[in-house]
């Protein structure tokens, strides 16, 4: 067992995956400037520039040549920078990656990782912290993989390296320094199994990605209060694990969805709706749902910690819903 | 006309030409039918292109294209029984009847696709390529595109990266001088000489009559061969005149009707025929043996695609994920 | 009152800003060819090219275009050729137009609207029969639009023109036969009112685009049954209408929520979250939803025709949550 | 060194350089305090192109840019007060504190904003131009954009559809060699001459030593006039040398610490005062007196910066819609 930031996790699992000959990466600064978040700092010098690939700043054609070459066999791993700048490059995650293998009937398949940075927290304004997970994970024929601790990032990045469909894995900018125990041993973390982080009966807490970790914040405010929350960490939203969540849905009759984006038509209405739909007669009061405020992003520090949620938001929901 | 081409083979460029011209179309009196729907688009008029540059390359190598592929898709060695079964959205198809006129594939052929989003292609044909040169192979990939495509963001940062990483792709642009209903000269800065562009990027470009399919196979071998060494990429743009609308739906008000008589546009089998009439390759018998075969592969595949069953209400689960 | 199709409804409304000399519209095809869905058929020849502008096929450009003349005091109109090729600019839509005005803190305005054609059903297979709209309405700064009739949408069309911000105004392919009353006065219909298109007791559905004739195709159907169905159309996503909703709910008691797009992290998951958020315990069992097959569209037309909601679903869902 | 400008011009080229220097300076060191934060990219060693480009602009001209953003807004005229308060997230900033370093606007002096998507400025450079076509004013665009920038698709369509539609857009470009980490050498087909490939474009490119603001200034008068004249769009490629790291983040382990010396880099401020003092245009008197005119400008931007109120919370909800 060994103690890790999550940035060493993820570096550990693209060092792992480096050894399959057919594995690469290529993205912007990952090489020389050693990774705009330094996930890949040293690569370079380690697996030479055939394996580490700086491009240039063109994402479409990054994510297209990635597409490429994997339909031809190899298995890239493609870094955007962050998830912001996807949205230069969607199309082809959305019409190509996502669509080759079924409109070719499956003639051929796109064994694809795209790993990017989202979130926000960072004053970074507007245009640079958003969280587009969500969208991704409307599209059939994507996988979108949101870990939350460095033991998960490696777990799941090593499922998304043998997956074999095309997988969006976004990182939290502000998780690459949190600490965590990862195994010596091999294991990995199958997708479409959420993580119970802490349970308890009283209180369910969905969420995801660095959201999980206000999630354990609240947890530990409710402790105070004499209530056992459930903390349910969904660690990947395409396939998402609604079995867990209902299943401590059906024990504790009270469920908040919490996650970074804008709350209007986010990820958690597919979450809170399906909870509704399939365990509505277990509920004390209406699941609850906490997200992003419905703003862009504002540089000021104090601005942009108030569209954040936070604990306190969490328990207020709670409250809201379920007079808690 | 001076070429390393054998009888057999011109014959053969024939003989291809003339099976895209009639299953294209069969495609069309099939969509009036109503038994081919959604965008179907043509490629009569381009045949040339096609069959020529398939015939300088080997089979291994990649091919790929856009939603105009019928043409592409045969002439790489596609059955016409499974792509026209595709067309007619059944079970016997490229694609299981999913993909559709625009997404033909035959990964046995290496034929990687029918795309439907303008240059969307061409990323992925730089990617084929990057596997290429990442395994030390001397395959090279194809890339067709049209004239319209080439306004977009993707054509620029794949000319780009294909040529900073020496890729071996062969961008096949072909310039029927219309995007829909857009004439290149209203679209495209410098207008229609759109080769001249590839210097941009270190690139080495070159335009010929596309309407030519010795020509072209010769260009094209011409290519391959230099491409096979130094492995870098290559732009050729390829002059010809799309005879029908942009797809069906299209009744082409925005073109005078004697614009191609204008532009003395030849036809390429026409053309082709004449020349091998001309200095005796072949006679009228052999010709109307071929038409015939043709013919008969033709209706044989309208027949198979009529006579396939639809697919299952399941096959729409099927592969959406490995 | 004239009868008129939604294509011409749309035609009316393009012609009546172009009275404005500030207003001109650009995008591919809709000069010389008329409009790849004949919209602005004829508007070449009336307002000359200066006003309507072919261009080249360059999404982003076209949008970018659109949002810098927008800023310099003018009023474009810009035709994306379908809500599937927005992708391709969707980085100007969504991190420019968008957020411009947040970014300046008003200095600057975006008075943008982009027409664009969404929805399937028209068989042309999975890159080309998408609807996105349930993206956008989760962008602060944007407004959707996504009308059901030629009525509605001349109104809104109107209202778009006024508005003032960047605006996704979204026609749906297979409604622009569709006929309808339109009056000859002037009239406006606001963003965020919903519409009730028919009256009911027993159960309230929602719906929005095409997805309104399926409503009331259900309707119909429960009517035979000898129920009651009040059919609301959005009409406009963001922002939409939940006190219309709320208001006939708390009436109904059951709902269900019907969209076109994928059922997985559809716009519908925003409405029922809402809605068991809000009328809890107004509720005869958990707010339904119907949605696209979460899978790629299939050109197949049988195939196809079963990814798309249809009124039997609407009734299976009913039956589903509520037993009826 | 052939001109037309006075020695009053001169001076001022120099007070503005230096006013954006030690206002990039200062930046610096509130970063390193923690009062600016996200990301911040200084314009130290560029300060010639935005100074020489704007002096050649009528105030009604539009300028549009990347996020490396201060010095282009400084020399259109903004006031360093609100800029600096804006960069230290303040209620009295350009924005309100809301859009930070990347985001500077001001409307009032036709400066349309700072934008971080990298090329994302370009198409909105597009349409100002647009605007001014359409109503038929002589205003002119210019377009800031980096090296790294031409790779993005967005670059390409926006110089096809400038130069077809002919629209007023002076491209500029600022090659600093470098995007990030990565030297144009390795990221751009044909390497660090830009400028050639806007004839792929028909658009008129050439390339100037972004250093001397002099040089600077002069050829974007010409061009400018010319632009005036026949309204169609222009392309300069101004070569220049990022001093700092790419953003304050960046430890620039990348290049040699000699790079610049290597490159025969002259600085543009010290080289326009090595000038003026050899002509004896300006005396040590007159430069000191502009020092310090800028030493307290400077001051006073960063005093009113930290004693300016931070935004109301109710600021987050305004201005997301008008
Ligand atoms: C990104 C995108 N924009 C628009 C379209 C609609 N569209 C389909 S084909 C086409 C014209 C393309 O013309 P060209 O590239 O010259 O090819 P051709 O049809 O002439 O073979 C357009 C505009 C699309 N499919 N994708
Ligand atoms: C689309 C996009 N991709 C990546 C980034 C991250 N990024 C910000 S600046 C930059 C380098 C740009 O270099 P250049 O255009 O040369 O401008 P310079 O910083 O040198 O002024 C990169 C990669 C971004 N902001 N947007
Ligand atoms: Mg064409
Ligand atoms: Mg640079």
């Amino acid at each position: 067992m060994a103690e890790m930031i999550l940035r060493e996790a993820v570096a550990k699992g693209l060092r792992e995956a480096l050894e399959d000959d057919r594995v690469f990466i290529m993205g912007e600064d990952i090489g020389a400037y050693g990774g705009a978040y330094a996930v890949t700092r040293g690569f370079l010098d380690e697996f030479g520039p055939e394996r580490v690939m700086d491009t240039p700043i063109s994402e479409s054609v990054i994510v297209g040549a990635g597409v490429g070459s994997a339909l031809a066999g190899l298995k890239p791993i493609v870094e955007l920078m962050t998830i912001n700048f996807s949205l230069v490059a969607i199309d082809q995650i959305v019409n190509h990656a996502a669509k080759l293998r079924y409109m070719s009937d499956g003639q051929f398949t796109v064994p694809l990782v795209i790993r990017t940075v989202t979130g926000g927290g960072g004053q970074l304004a507007a245009t640079h912290s958003q969280s587009f997970e969500n969208w991704y994970a409307s599209v059939p024929g994507l996988k979108v993989v949101v870990p939350a601790t460095p033991y998960d990032a490696l777990g799941l990045f090593r499922t998304a390296m043998k997956d074999g469909n095309p997988i969006l894995f976004a990182e939290h900018s502000l998780l690459y320094g949190m600490r965590g125990d990862v195994p010596d041993d091999w294991y990995e973390i199958p997708f479409g199994k959420a993580d119970i982080k802490r349970s308890g009966d009283d209180v369910t807490i969905v969420a995801y990605s660095r959201m999980t970790h206000i999630a354990l914040q609240a947890a530990a405010m409710l402790e105070e209060r004499g209530r056992q929350a459930e903390v349910i960490d969904l660690r990947t939203l395409r396939p998402w694990d609604k079995d867990t969540v209902l299943q401590s849905v059906r024990k504790t009759n009270r469920v908040v969805v919490v996650e970074e984006t804008w709350r209007t038509g986010g990820f958690s209405g597919e979450v809170a709706s399906t909870i509704q739909e399939e365990a509505f007669d277990d509920l004390d009061g209406p699941v609850a749902r906490v997200g992003g405020v419905d703003v862009p992003a504002p540089y000021n520090g104090m601005l942009e910690a108030a569209t954040i949620p936070t604990a306190e938001r969490v328990l207020q929901a709670l409250n809201d819903s379920y007079g808690i | 006309m001076e070429s390393t081409l054998n009888k057999q083979q011109l014959a053969e460029f024939y003989r291809q030409m003339l099976l895209i011209r009639r299953f294209e179309e069969a495609c069309g009196r099939l969509y009036m039918q109503g038994k081919i729907r959604g965008f179907l688009h043509l490629y009569i008029g381009e045949e040339a292109i096609a069959v020529g540059t398939m015939a300088a390359l080997r089979p291994d190598d990649y091919v790929i294209g856009h939603y105009r592929d019928h043409g592409h898709a045969i002439a790489k060695g596609m059955d016409t029984k499974i792509a026209m079964a595709e067309l007619c959205g059944k079970a016997t198809g490229s694609s299981g009847g999913k993909g559709g006129s625009m997404h033909l594939f035959d990964s046995k052929k290496h034929f990687m696709g029918g795309h439907a989003i303008v240059a969307g292609q061409m990323p992925i044909a730089a990617g084929l390529a990057l596997a290429s040169k990442y395994r030390k192979e001397d395959r090279i990939t194809v890339c067709f595109f049209g004239d319209g495509a080439v306004n977009q963001g993707e054509f620029h940062e794949t000319l780009n990266l294909a040529s900073v990483w020496k890729l071996p792709v062969l961008f096949l642009l072909e310039n029927n001088l219309y995007g829909m209903g857009t004439h290149v000269d209203r679209s495209r800065a410098g207008g229609r000489h759109i080769y001249e562009a590839a210097a941009a990027y270190d690139i080495p470009g070159v335009q010929i009559n596309g309407m030519d399919v010795l020509g072209m196979n010769e260009c094209v071998s011409e290519t391959v061969k230099s491409m096979r060494k130094d492995g870098g990429p290559r732009f050729i743009e390829a002059m010809c005149y799309r005879y029908r609308g942009h797809s069906m739906a299209d009744p082409t008000m925005y073109r005078e009707r004697d614009e191609a008589e204008e532009l003395g546009i030849k036809d390429p089998i026409e053309s082709l025929k004449n020349f091998m009439l001309q200095f005796e390759i072949v006679d009228d018998g052999e010709l109307a043996e071929i038409n015939a075969k043709v013919e008969a592969e033709i209706s044989d595949a309208v027949q198979f695609a009529e006579d396939s069953p639809t697919p299952d209400l399941d096959a729409m689960y099927r592969n959406v994920y490995a």
